[in-house]
């Protein structure tokens, strides 16, 4: 185990970082993707999730710079604005940006999927559930993060039957109509879960002809479950999910769950060490034109969940 | 009981307008979520008032909450403990940790906030450290042991509401409370130390232990807190599970009755305060589209019950003054 | 006759619940010394606080040199020349002495604190009351009979014309008393007009040119400077003759209850102290302030365990590491400060009373109430406590009767052996004699008593037996026999000149 | 000084330890995001302190950093506001709110701890509401205005090493503070205060005034961290923007010798708190990978750090006892 780099090459191998969002259980099956290609290509790879925002991210990525990284991956908390620290470590290190895109920043590569798009997925599987259109509601950690917001427009505007159109932005208040939809709202839960449980408890009982919810963060779909179970109302009530905890996928299995939209983190880890190993040998063949390599999201209904779910239980190594 | 008459009746206006501005807020079904989130909150609030009547604080509640909730699906999913084991051992730390502040806080003599503040910041670090930060959860087993927080009870003539389990805790520690607090011997000399420790320790009584009595019902409560959290959601991530509770916990304690100064406060009051933060947050759910403000109005109704609570106090102080200068006056 | 430097007319002032001045008047002449004096409760504090710009009043006047002045805080009083020495102890003691002296009129040079200026000018008041420490010494290090001397310093150095003392010596003993009644004589031939409040008549018959007595907040009289007399006044404050007043009878002593050898405190760990204390007997402990009696009466108790030395209780022995551990072989100490060791001043007269024998009544370790409410109608009975029921919040009694309900708290556990530690101090002459009544009742009963007191006149009065302490050391003995002002002077400075 | 030895003994143990452990350390660009992290934690400390001092409590520090850091990229990004306006805006709200905190917490006489919890919970709730949750930044523009936080002053002599622009207001903040507090007549008043609120207004001094000016002063110091915070990120989420700054802020207080008990404190002591926390976390950084357990390790040296001060204080007394008992027993 590296229990003290000091600097670049002590131990010979190149060091690479692979900087988070934040902390959840989603960055924990990207993490066995950066350690299985850490081991492959013969790199020192470790993760990092930071718990403070985007100040504690600013800290981190600064510190591995201090450490002397060859290389970091980053999902940015906000692209927009932290621009300028991607520079500053674009300068003194190797950048790609994963999972969240920052195109004006000097990172060499976006390596993940769009998230409007995978939104959009996810608002198809809305439709495919209710052909009928019904009453929906969105639950989702927070707003603020980039890929958050662009999740759910494209969730949205695809349950709408709207053009793409990423840049819209509907507040989180305000109910939408069309397309025989009805969007009653999206509820935070600043990644509190009593709070993220009490939500679905209280849209029960604020709508109880509620036809339809869409989870969009990893850990929304199973309090959604808890809750639907207790209150008797698992089936009745349609249920969308996002990412691919155990509860949703054996959702799926028993049918209480309709589908849910994939993405795929561990790749995002795979990839993003991959890129910097390569990057770090002095190989920037690895750099496509487009700067982008593209991990697509994916709808897992019930005909494949069996499938996708062992292959993941491979990689992870969480089968035992 | 004229100290919680204001509370109470802001409660109950609360729920009026809550119940007419929504017609959701009378369901059987909402009651029992509102009932089971007061509980959930109650059981930890009355641990902190019995650390703030006697004088002390205790901020490390929310870490608490933390560990024993990652802690007890931790042992029993990913180091496969048995259940009387994991449930033994996540009490024995409650247990322990409460001892730990107790002592330090009497026998070092450094402040409660001081101590607890460490305690608030090493209790989820050492969750997130044995957990690595991965979320755990018991998954589709234990249905067993989750009902003590899912469970509901069915109540005799009554339609529509069960009883949710936790319920039944927090009626059971709030009776407890209650008595040890208002009939006991040790309950006397809470009180007695939170208003004067060294004039109690000069009537003989061992203050430093009824000290540590206190912090270790804070930490027991917690940790009981922290198992019904977690049994309820199914599931906790180090990083953020019962962030803030120790705040929502004194809120409530402070809402209730009881002052950061020591010796007051009553039981009832406190399940009180709990119940009312519990359902301004339904209100602001069940009534508006805007979750985002819900904090600003809790602070908000938190100041100003306590400013009201101050001016009626010096009102009637006043009006009683008047009256006993009138009685003096007329001759008799 | 010119007009009063200061005069206060038909002032009124009430709490919530209290009168506690109903159009009060007095009048102060200049370069005179008034003595105010009344039973606790009186008013005499309000009105000086009054004066002194802490409180508002409701109604009345106060007129300087005949002209009607409002004194609407504290800054204005010593704007005017009106400075206050409060009752209880006020200082900072995170702040050096010269800062304590001059906190709030600290002299400015360029803006900022003239730190070197106010050491200077603090020495000058530091040799006035008599007092020889470094003006930087921090005040929380001194012993509280030097503080009472900063605190006096700091009222001389507002050059006032008028200098109010609110019992300034009542944790003060001969020596700084008489230094404190130099200081007032030579304030007086400087021009300057002193009120002195005091519940030690004796002081009061020395210093006062004139005196005003209060009682329930009136005007109960006044005694010019040939009128004062112990009698006098006594029968002014409490509106009767107490003849007698020490109720002393000699007591045969019985069994010895107390035995102490060797006894070390942890403050003065250099002496080791012994005697012995039997049944039915009132031992007197005289001394100086810091001569270390409270210590060692707190070492006795357990509060701080002692570092040596054995104590046998009935033949018994024990080391109480804890006042617990002292009260469970027969001890009882009533503390020297009423407000933060005796009483829990929040709670209810029938609360305070039972709080120590709550371990011994219980049940299963259930409070019973029924003995609860026993207890205290016969405490409120037998020591004739004042107070309107026993759910009274001990807060709105008298000092007097605050101090019988410690008193009974210890009563109702019948110990062997009763440590009073100041038992009177700042109480008035008709709760004092109560209090003395009462120990005469125990001794009778074989209750031992062992009483530290200030106050000469008690010691003489009281005891069966005397001990004097000197700088941690018991100096010697004294039989009733050779009790007297000398030989209690001599021991408590033990051969040092006495300051007069 | 005697009183801050011991943290500083630390923060140069700490020092060395990752000195040795890592060769980044004592680079350049490790030091100044050293010296710029300690400044920006260094200046809501000291506000923190100057309540702390007059016995008082301010919880709201992290939500005040989050209303201004929120609420100037708001105002100047989607509100237009002219940058002087904006500046001014929040530095009247930041100052309103510690009139607003000192005068209830003087003249209505509401425990501190109740005041700052509410503020606590508005601020932020505050912050999210106007927000809409949004993230908010200041994208590629003001980028003068940003110099404030991430200019860096070169120092005449020094190679590789540039003073970050926070240090200056750091700097100038704690010269002010430490004149303010040890030679001005309010400083002293503060201090008197804090351990002796009676004495002090029986001195005739205005208290209350005084009680107002220490909380105006923390949240003045609060707004200006906010700011700086937030130009040196560029971009703040208002969910969690100065989270548990408060406690970070306590806690370096606290290590820095202030006494919750009021009264006591000193600047330098307070800075050499914030650089020990700072340093402490870039040590976890910079010489492991478990960065999860970060805040258990502060925690802990927290705790150890204020047990170890006490019983040094004890021993040294019982030393001075020892001393005494032999010149008292030595004949003289
Ligand atoms: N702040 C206060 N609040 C309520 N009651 C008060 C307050 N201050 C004084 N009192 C009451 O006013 C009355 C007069 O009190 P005061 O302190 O003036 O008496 P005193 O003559 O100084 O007595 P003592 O000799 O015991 O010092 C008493 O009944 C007292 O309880
Ligand atoms: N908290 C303390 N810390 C250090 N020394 C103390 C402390 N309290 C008292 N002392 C010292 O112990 C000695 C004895 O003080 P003590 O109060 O016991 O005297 P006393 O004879 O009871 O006087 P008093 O007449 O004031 O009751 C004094 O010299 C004092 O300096
Ligand atoms: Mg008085
Ligand atoms: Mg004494």
């Amino acid at each position: 185990k590296p229990s003290a780099p000091s600097g670049s090459g002590s131990s010979g191998k190149k060091k690479v970082a692979f900087v988070t969002n934040g902390v959840a259980s989603f960055w924990t099956i990207a993490s066995a993707g950066v350690k299985a290609a850490g081991e492959k290509f013969g790199v020192d790879a470790q993760t990092l999730m930071p718990a403070e925002g985007i100040v504690g991210q600013k800290r981190m990525i600064e510190d591995l710079l201090t450490r002397g990284i060859d290389g970091i991956a980053v999902s940015p908390i906000d692209p927009a604005n932290q621009t300028g620290l991607l520079n500053e470590a674009a300068k003194r290190t190797k950048l790609v940006t994963h999972d969240s895109d920052a195109p004006d920043s000097a990172r060499l590569i976006y390596i993940g999927m769009d998230n409007y798009k995978a939104g959009r997925l996810c608002g198809d599987l809305v439709r495919e559930a209710m052909p009928k259109g019904g009453s929906v509601m969105i639950f989702i950690g927070r707003l603020e993060q980039d890929n958050a917001k662009r999740r759910r427009q494209g969730t949205i505007d695809a349950i709408l039957g709207r053009p793409e159109n990423p840049a819209n932005f509907d507040p989180p208040g305000t109910v939408l109509e069309g397309n025989g939809f009805k969007i009653l709202g999206t509820l935070t839960d600043e990644f509190n879960f009593a709070k993220g449980k009490a939500n679905v408890e209280d849209t029960l009982a604020k709508h109880p002809d509620v036809n339809c919810m869409v989870g969009l963060f990893a850990y929304n779909p199973p309090l959604m479950l808890e809750v639907l179970q207790q209150a008797g109302k698992l089936g009745q009530v349609k249920m969308i999910a996002f990412d691919e905890d155990d509860a949703t996928l054996a959702g799926i299995q028993k049918g209480t769950v309709h589908g849910t939209v994939v993405q795929n983190p561990y790749m995002y880890g795979f990839k993003s060490v991959e890129v910097l190993a390569e990057l770090a040998k002095g190989n920037n063949a690895v750099i496509p034109a487009n700067k982008f390599i593209d991990i697509p999201a994916r709808q897992i209904r019930k005909d494949n969940v069996d499938e996708f779910w062992a292959d993941l239980k491979a990689k992870t190594g969480s089968g035992k | 009981m004229k100290k919680i008459l204001g509370i109470t009746a802001l409660l109950a206006l609360v729920c009026i307008i809550t119940a007419i501005l929504s017609e959701g807020f009378l369901s059987g079904y909402n009651i029992e979520n509102l009932a089971r989130r007061t509980a959930l909150l109650g059981i930890i609030s009355i641990g902190v008032a019995f650390v703030i009547i006697t004088g002390g604080i205790d901020l490390s509640v929310g870490s608490v909450v933390c560990l024993v909730g990652c802690g007890l699906p931790w042992l029993l999913t990913k180091q496969n403990w048995s259940m009387p084991a994991a449930l033994a051992a996540v009490a024995l730390v409650s247990v322990g940790i409460g001892i730990f502040h107790g002592v330090i806080i009497t026998k070092l003599r450094i402040a409660p906030f001081v101590v607890t503040l460490c305690g608030l910041m090493m209790y989820r670090g050492i969750a997130r450290g044995f957990t690595q930060d991965q979320t755990v959860g018991f998954g589709g087993e234990f249905t067993g042991l989750r009902t003590l927080a899912t469970g509901q009870i069915s109540i005799p003539f009554v339609d529509g509401f069960t009883l949710p389990a936790p319920c039944v805790f927090l009626l059971v520690a709030a009776l407890l409370a209650a008595i040890f607090l208002n009939r006991t011997i040790w309950g006397r000399y809470m009180l007695a130390l939170g208003r004067n420790e060294e004039a109690a320790r000069y009537s003989g009584i061992n203050t430093d232990r009824m000290v540590i009595v206190a912090y270790v019902i804070c930490s027991a409560l917690s940790g009981l807190g922290g198992m019904l959290y977690v049994l309820d959601s199914n599931t906790a991530q180090p990083v953020d599970f019962g962030n803030f509770y120790e705040l929502y916990a004194i809120a409530a304690a402070v809402l209730g009755g009881c002052s950061l100064r020591g010796g007051e406060g009553t039981i009832v009051g406190i399940l009180v305060g709990a119940a009312l933060i519990m359902v301004l947050r339904n209100m602001i759910m069940l009534t508006t589209n805007y979750t985002n403000i819900e904090f600003a109005i809790i602070g908000a109704v938190l100041l100003i019950g306590v400013i009201a609570d101050e001016l009626v106090k010096r009102y009637a102080m006043r009006r009683r003054a008047a009256r006993a200068l009138l009685a003096e006056t007329k001759p008799s | 006759m010119s007009a009063p430097l200061l005069e206060v007319r038909k002032l009124s002032k009430s709490f919530p619940g209290v009168r506690a001045l109903k159009g009060v008047s007095i009048a102060l002449q200049p370069a005179e010394v008034l003595a105010v004096i009344g039973e606790n409760g009186a008013g005499k504090s309000t009105l000086m606080k009054i004066l002194a710009g802490v409180q508002r009043p409701d109604s009345g006047a106060i007129l300087m040199n005949g002209a009607e002045v409002e004194i609407r805080s504290v800054h204005d009083a010593l704007a005017r020349g009106i400075a206050l020495i409060h009752q209880e102890l006020n200082l900072a003691d995170n702040l050096d002495v010269a800062s304590n002296i001059f906190l709030g009129r600290e002299p400015l040079r360029g803006g900022l604190v003239d730190t070197k200026r106010i050491r200077r000018e603090a020495r000058k008041f530091l040799d006035a009351v008599g007092l020889d420490v470094d003006p930087a010494t921090l005040v929380g290090t001194l012993p509280i009979g030097c503080q009472q001397l900063v605190e006096i310093a700091k009222a001389l150095s507002v050059n006032a014309r008028v200098l109010i003392m609110d019992e300034p010596t009542s944790s003060l003993s001969a020596g700084e008393a008489e230094k404190l009644f130099k200081v007032i004589h030579d304030l007086r031939s400087s021009g300057v007009s002193v009120i002195y409040i005091s519940h030690r008549l004796g002081e009061v018959k020395k210093l006062a040119d004139r005196v005003t007595v209060l009682r329930d907040g009136e005007n109960a009289g006044d005694l010019a400077r040939e009128e004062i007399s112990h009698n006098g006044m006594v029968k002014l404050m409490v509106g009767r003759d107490i003849s007698q007043f020490y109720p002393h009878e000699p007591h045969t002593p019985g069994q010895i209850v107390l035995e102490v050898a060797g006894i070390r405190t942890p403050a003065h760990p250099g002496h080791a102290l012994s005697f012995t204390l039997c049944a039915g007997e009132i031992v007197g402990v005289a001394g100086l302030v810091g001569a270390g009696r409270t210590e060692m009466l707190e070492t006795l108790f357990g509060v701080t365990p002692a570092l040596g030395g054995t104590m046998l209780v009935a033949g018994k022995e024990i080391a109480p590491r804890s006042p617990l551990e002292a009260i469970g072989v027969g001890l009882a100490l009533v503390p020297e400060d009423r407000k933060r060791q005796g009483v829990i001043l929040e709670m209810t007269v029938r609360d305070n009373v039972s709080l120590a024998s709550l371990r011994k009544d219980q049940r299963a370790g259930f409070r019973n109430g029924r003995r609860e409410r026993e207890l205290s109608a016969e405490m409120i009975g037998s020591l004739r406590i004042k107070t309107p029921h026993d759910r009274q919040i001990v807060q709105f009694l008298s000092g007097g009767n605050q101090q019988k309900v410690v008193l009974g708290k210890w009563l109702a556990l019948r110990p062997r052996v009763l440590f009073l530690d100041e038992p009177t101090r700042g109480i008035d002459v008709g709760a004092k004699q109560e209090i003395y009544r009462l120990m005469e009742e125990l001794a009778r009963e074989g209750v031992a008593i062992l009483f530290v007191s200030s106050e000469m006149e008690e010691i003489l009065g009281m005891s069966d037996r005397a001990l004097v302490m000197h700088e941690g050391r018991i100096t010697g003995e004294l039989a009733r026999a050779g009790l007297s002002d000398e030989a209690v002077m001599r021991l408590a400075t033990a051969g040092e000149k006495v300051a007069a």
